[in-house]
């Protein structure tokens, strides 16, 4: 094993030990904790210790469970760039719109689909702004529209086109059954087909996005839980510079 | 443990209340709305679905010329069934299919409509009451244990998955299940129809569904020796038909606000008021508990600064149900644990918070809702915030408990989530069960005093609503910073003004059942 | 998949999800998350996670994931019987002995090894009990010695010879580096090896033992956590019956 | 918040621990032991090992012929220093490697003897003396949070990998880092010697280890600004020589109990007394604080009951440090949270016992336990019990904090699980953090009524103990239901009785240091 590869870390290097915790749908008895053993031993595990088993409903039992896993990663080979990497305060990010842009960035945010959950893509654009950071509505050099919940696709890339954005960003809480991924894709592919992917910086945000997946669905980039909206602001300025969107 | 708080100004606020409800009140007289047309329909006994999977009570209220509303659809539907002999199942039927229509029947004589109509409001009647006195036999046969009354959720999508999820819930311990709604079902100016298998982050409410988790909780009852209570949502658009529909089925709690529609789901606020008042009445007769919103407050803004408005909201949430006939012990104000983790002393603000409710509403069953926004998918952590909860609700007597998920970040609950979610709860309660009687709070400390900010902040509040009005007050944003026009909004549409001969025969009935005063 | 197979449960037959957490040795970064996500899909999960993914000191990171895991077990084939199968009250059990063994039975108990977690054993021996249920030195029909912590097993093979004892109770807790293994291991051996396990009821018990373990360790039973001193005494009791040691 | 207690029953439990503590006082000072002998050894500078990896000072105290034990080893070593001119360490090896023995000094006369030591004491002093000043300048300049003080332990047999884990549990926030011994080291008769990498459950204390972990801890102490302590045990066989290598190795925090070795680990209780009583003169004079073990009362048996052993414990640990010149400051008394999670209100017999101790022993940093013996697999329920103790512990300003982990019924703890563990104490102690300041005690409420309860039990059995005298009680199995002979046990063959001429001069230097009368 190469010394890049590395393994979970209980109390030594390379132990490989994780905790598990799972439901299996049947009664408890000895052999259930047999059978949650031997479970975990055809995942891949070695010494699996099934520390806790019990009955939590008729024909349910839970599980707790430490095991080591005999598989590592070569963590120094993941590439995996994050979008916040330019820390630029909004002052900073102003001024280089001003300097490099030369005028005001038009940017919309919305929870695209059937999405209600404001609240994350707010934190971004109001004001108010999260965690002592201001909203974009707040910079000087950005002119910031809130579309708010439940916006659909369409209507996102109207409004884009109406309004000449320069920047979308698109806000998905709900994961279940993989919705977010579904209209995250169909915006990146209607803009494409309007003709106005080159045009805009297109960002997603979410508690489970990461900039990684963003990049696989087409997107600039992707931020994800605990995103500050300068990091943002940050981003839409150094990119359009980059990409010559003046 | 007593805060020693201002009831002279507890009193300023319960006026203030009873002040901005009024006019509300004397509007809502003067309206109705498709909704509550659709709930009057169902209660006579209409149900099913007509062409285009249309429900039979929306195919047939709008199947009334729009100019003959303000009258009302009882006096319509009655005189088809002075006319036909139908009873009003299978009168509606052969609206659906188109055998009649309530055109054919305009000139019968509304005296004839009434008489049509009495036995069949007498039956619906006589089962609400049936129902309800079912309800009160099994639970003194079979009582709950003493609250904080655990409160689970199910949301599967799948009425049977819910099914071993709700059963299973109760085996760990739980006293309420709430079938949560498939999202969006609120803005459906319909309730579906039949068993549902495919909801999205919950399980349509149906009335085949209700009687599907009905069954089974009362089978669990028995096995358990407990009696299970069970909730749906009277919320959106369709409050005063699952108000019926929960009549009928014997559902024990409804999510039932008087603004939370308006403010979070941008439902127009007429329709809002109408339907919340007609429902609340049904609710109160069928002895159904209500469950208020104040918690969505403390989940889309900072929970610190919203706690005035929390209590503000539950004072106007009170009078609505008061004016609705709705006695005290129905009226399961809204609470919930959402500040911060990280602040400092955040705990004494929560249990200031919940202890001062407590006191202000000393007989509502007081519903507490449980961590949410500051989950993250740090279980662990978030099984301890859950803890803190717990230890709260205990303290300060809770009534309707619900369990917070340490997966609250991740994914509706899991099975095995649940268990964990009643263990914490069982825990924390047992060994410091009567903690809270043990304890007294330092005069004028830490405690008291954010008690008695929050009870002025809100007289505050309470006091420019009264000046405006509360319709004018939603208009310029004073409830969580959100601003509705009062003819904007889903819904409004479906609002009408009553004219001078408009009959809702169970509007009479539901008033006198419950003591008040006849309208106009 | 046979429906006797079953997989972990989330909130539908089948969905496999189970819960994860571990440390990796490396530095907090969007890139240590997608690293953990793909170490945990190289363990063969599917539908990875990644829920939370933080610092928790310099050079290590701590990981929550969700995950499902593709395999299943056949529960219902799962052959481990619990010794704990009859249940009799101590009264039913001295009325068992006087019965059917005719004389008082022998028994001692010892935490062998370094072992000196004596507080399972003694719940099992001490007349006191353990949750409501009396200990052997209560049973009228048991002449019970406790021999207490960090016993060798050279030692506790004397007295069973010196003493004639019927039944031997020997308890591990500490399991670090197999040390429980090797000591029970031991035992049985130096008791095969002079002649005595045939005369014996051997029985092993601490939190990690099970009954599987314990038959294949070659002792007759194994009580792990939460065993109550009745379920022993019946045990020993019916066993030596059934093996005609009288 | 505070308890109302019956302060006479306090005085008199002080009354009757000084009477149960002095003859032990007049017993100790007629008697010593090869541990303290060996302890002025290695306070003179005698270290390392010798044949067969023997530590010097064993091989020098052994060396002694059983009769001239009575008079000490200074005396002896004394005049070898004296004549042969070398210094302590010097001579330590030559006698080791066999070029010397003590007899061959036999008649160098005792004054030369005297003045030969008296510069390596005095040096031996000053080096105690400055250690402490090096702390005391630390501690003003980079000081540690407010208290509850976060401890954790290391314990995974290798130093190094301790030492990895320590600084990781730093920066998470732990403030004290104790590294658990191996398994059985409290019962070897002497100390191992140079940095272990093998040990069993814990990892060995050496002095090199010692070393190595106080470097690691200066240094990330200077780069997080916070001085963190370093603890390890005093405790076994060894009291004495490890309290004089943790003085030289600055470090801060021992474990050392007047009774714990008698009870729990079957140490002759001579032995024990004698060799606490010199190992406390030296934490006295380091300025070390010590941590006594009343917690094993409570995983050894069950917690409720034991609750007045543990304060009359409380009540002879402290008399027996104060007379070792011990300021209250430095007596860590113990006490846990082990009360069942599955008892009613235990959390609220829990406060009541934290709370007692802390009014009883207002100036004392008290070592507040986690719960153990109740954690099971279910690491969730686990990591709830650990959230319940960081509440007691801040509400009842316990001073040093051990950190319960979610896996302690599993494993030594994992890296991640200190983590998690010092997450669950900081979000405690910080949404929490003046919630004691706010509540008040119901007047003979149930937590009042319990603290009574535990103070009046444990004035019976210290007036059980004062009858008998403490000698006599252990061996009735009067504390914790275990009884050992007063001269049986381990380390019993290593007591002896001073002769006319017995000479220790550090028991000088530390009695002058501390304020204390000489002996005769
Ligand atoms: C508040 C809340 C609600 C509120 C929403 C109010 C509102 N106006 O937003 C209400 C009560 C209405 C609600 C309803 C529902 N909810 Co909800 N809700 C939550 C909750 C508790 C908190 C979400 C939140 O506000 N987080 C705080 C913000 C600040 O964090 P954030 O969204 O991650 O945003 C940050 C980053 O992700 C990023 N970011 C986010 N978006 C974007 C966009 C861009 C462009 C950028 C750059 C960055 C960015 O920046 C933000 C700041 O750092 C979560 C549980 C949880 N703790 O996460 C459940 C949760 C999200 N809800 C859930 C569900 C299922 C629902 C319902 C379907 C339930 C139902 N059946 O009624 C409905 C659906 C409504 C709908 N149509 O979407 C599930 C989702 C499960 C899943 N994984 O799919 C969750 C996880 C709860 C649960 N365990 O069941 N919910
Ligand atoms: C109490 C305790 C101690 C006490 C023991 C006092 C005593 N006289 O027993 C003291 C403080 C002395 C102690 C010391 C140590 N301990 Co310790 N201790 C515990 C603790 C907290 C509780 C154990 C306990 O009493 N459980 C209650 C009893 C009733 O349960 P039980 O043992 O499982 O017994 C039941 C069943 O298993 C069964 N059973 C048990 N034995 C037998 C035998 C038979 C024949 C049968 C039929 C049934 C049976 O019946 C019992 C009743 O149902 C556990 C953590 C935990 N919560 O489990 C750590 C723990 C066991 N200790 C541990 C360690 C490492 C140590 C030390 C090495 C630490 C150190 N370096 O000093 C020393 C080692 C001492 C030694 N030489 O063994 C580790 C073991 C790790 C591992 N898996 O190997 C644990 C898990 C803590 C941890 N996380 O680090 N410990
Ligand atoms: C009063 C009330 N109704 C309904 C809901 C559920 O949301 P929806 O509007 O999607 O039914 C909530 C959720 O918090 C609520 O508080
Ligand atoms: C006072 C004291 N010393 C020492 C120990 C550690 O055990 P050992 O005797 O194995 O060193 C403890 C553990 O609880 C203790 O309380």
């Amino acid at each position: 094993m190469s010394d890049q590869i590395v393994k979970p870390y209980g109390d030594t290097m390379n132990d490989g030990r994780v905790q598990m915790s799972f439901t299996l749908p049947i009664s408890w008895s000895e052999a259930a904790d047999e059978a949650a053993r031997q479970l975990v031993a055809k995942m891949g595990f070695e010494e699996v210790q099934v520390v806790e088993g019990r009955a939590i409903a008729s024909g349910f039992s839970f599980f707790v469970v430490y095991a080591s896993t005999p598989h590592g990663i070569d963590a120094a080979a993941i590439k995996a760039p994050s979008a916040k990497a330019h820390a630029m305060s909004m002052d900073d990010v102003d001024a280089f719109v001003r300097e490099r842009i030369g005028r005001k960035v038009r940017v919309a945010g919305a929870c695209i689909g059937t999405d209600a959950h404001t609240v994350g893509i707010d934190a971004i654009l109001n004001m108010k702004g999260y965690k002592g950071d201001y909203g974009l509505e707040r910079y000087g050099m950005f002119e910031t529209m809130n579309l708010g919940s439940q916006i659909a696709v369409e209507e996102f890339v109207r409004i884009a086109r109406d309004r000449e954005l320069d920047a979308l960003l698109a806000s998905q809480v709900v994961t279940q059954k993989g919705s977010d991924i579904k209209n995250f894709t169909a915006l990146a592919e209607l803009l494409e087909a309007e003709g106005l992917r080159e045009k805009v910086v297109l960002i997603c945000g979410g508690p489970r996005v990461t900039n990684l997946m963003a990049s696989e669905l087409g997107y600039d980039a992707g931020f994800g839980r605990g995103t500050l909206p300068s990091e943002v602001a940050a981003f839409i300025a150094t990119s359009m510079e980059k990409r010559g969107l003046r | 443990m007593e805060l020693r708080i201002d009831s002279a100004a507890v009193h300023r606020c319960r006026a203030m209340a009873q002040a901005v409800v009024a006019p509300v009140e004397e509007f809502i007289a003067a309206h109705s709305t498709v909704a509550v047309e659709r709930s009057v329909l169902r209660l006579l006994g209409v149900d099913g679905v007509g062409p285009d999977e249309i429900p039979l009570p929306n195919y047939i209220v709008d199947s009334l010329p729009i100019e003959q509303r303000p009258h009302g659809i009882a006096l319509p539907f009655g005189r088809a069934l002075a006319q036909t002999g139908l009873d009003p199942a299978a009168l509606a039927v052969a609206i659906g299919e188109g055998r009649h229509t309530l055109a054919e029947f305009d000139d019968v004589p509304s005296e004839a409509a009434r008489g049509a109509l009495a036995p069949f409001v007498a039956a619906a009647m006589h089962r609400i009451a049936e129902r309800r006195a079912e309800r009160d036999e099994r639970l003194s046969r079979i009582p709950q244990l003493e609250p904080p009354l655990l409160y689970v959720i199910v949301a599967s999508g799948n009425i049977y998955e819910d099914r071993t999820a709700a059963v299973a819930a109760v085996e760990a311990g739980a006293q309420i299940i709430a079938v949560i709604r498939s999202t969006g079902q609120s803005l459906l100016d319909f309730v579906p129809y039949g068993p549902t298998t495919e909801g999205f982050g919950g399980t349509y409410a149906t009335q085949a569904n209700f009687t599907i988790m009905r069954t089974a909780l009362d089978e669990i009852s028995e096995r358990s020796g407990r009696y299970v209570m069970l909730t749906n949502y009277a919320s959106g658009l369709c409050m005063p038909e699952i108000a019926s529909m929960a009549a009928l089925e014997r559902l024990d709690m409804l999510l039932n606000d008087s603004m939370y529609g308006i403010l979070f789901r941008d439902i127009n606020m007429k329709r809002t008021f109408i339907d919340q008042h007609f429902s609340r009445m049904l609710n109160a007769c069928s002895g159904i508990i209500i469950n208020t919103g104040e918690d969505n407050y403390l989940t889309t803004a900072d929970a610190v600064e919203q706690a005035p408005a929390v209590l503000a909201s539950q004072f106007i949430n009170e009078e609505f149900a008061h004016r609705a006939g709705m006695p005290d012990a129905q009226i399961g104000l809204g609470d919930a644990y959402e500040i911060t983790p990280d602040l400092q002393d955040g705990f004494l603000y929560q249990v200031a918070q919940a202890q001062l409710t407590r006191q202000i509403f000393p007989d509502a069953p007081l519903k507490y809702m449980p961590p949410t926004k500051h989950m993250t998918g740090d279980i662990f952590k978030g099984h301890l915030i859950d803890a803190l909860f717990n230890l709260t609700s205990v303290m300060t007597k809770q009534t309707i408990h619900l369990c917070g998920m340490l997966t609250e970040a991740i994914h509706t609950p899991f099975l095995g989530d649940r268990a964990l979610a009643i263990d914490n709860a069982q825990y924390i309660m047992n060994t410091a069960r009567h903690f809270g009687d043990e304890i007294e709070f330092k005069a004028g400390g830490r405690i008291e005093t954010r008690a008695a900010d929050v009870l002025s902040q809100c007289e505050a509040l309470l006091a420019r609503v009264t000046e405006m009005g509360l319709m004018r007050a939603i208009e310029t944003g004073v409830f969580a910073d959100v601003k509705r026009p009062a003819d904007g909004g889903r819904g409004f549409d479906g609002v009408f003004a009553r004219s001078d001969t408009y009959f809702n025969p169970f509007e009479s009935a539901l008033r006198q059942a419950a003591g008040l005063e006849a309208v106009r």
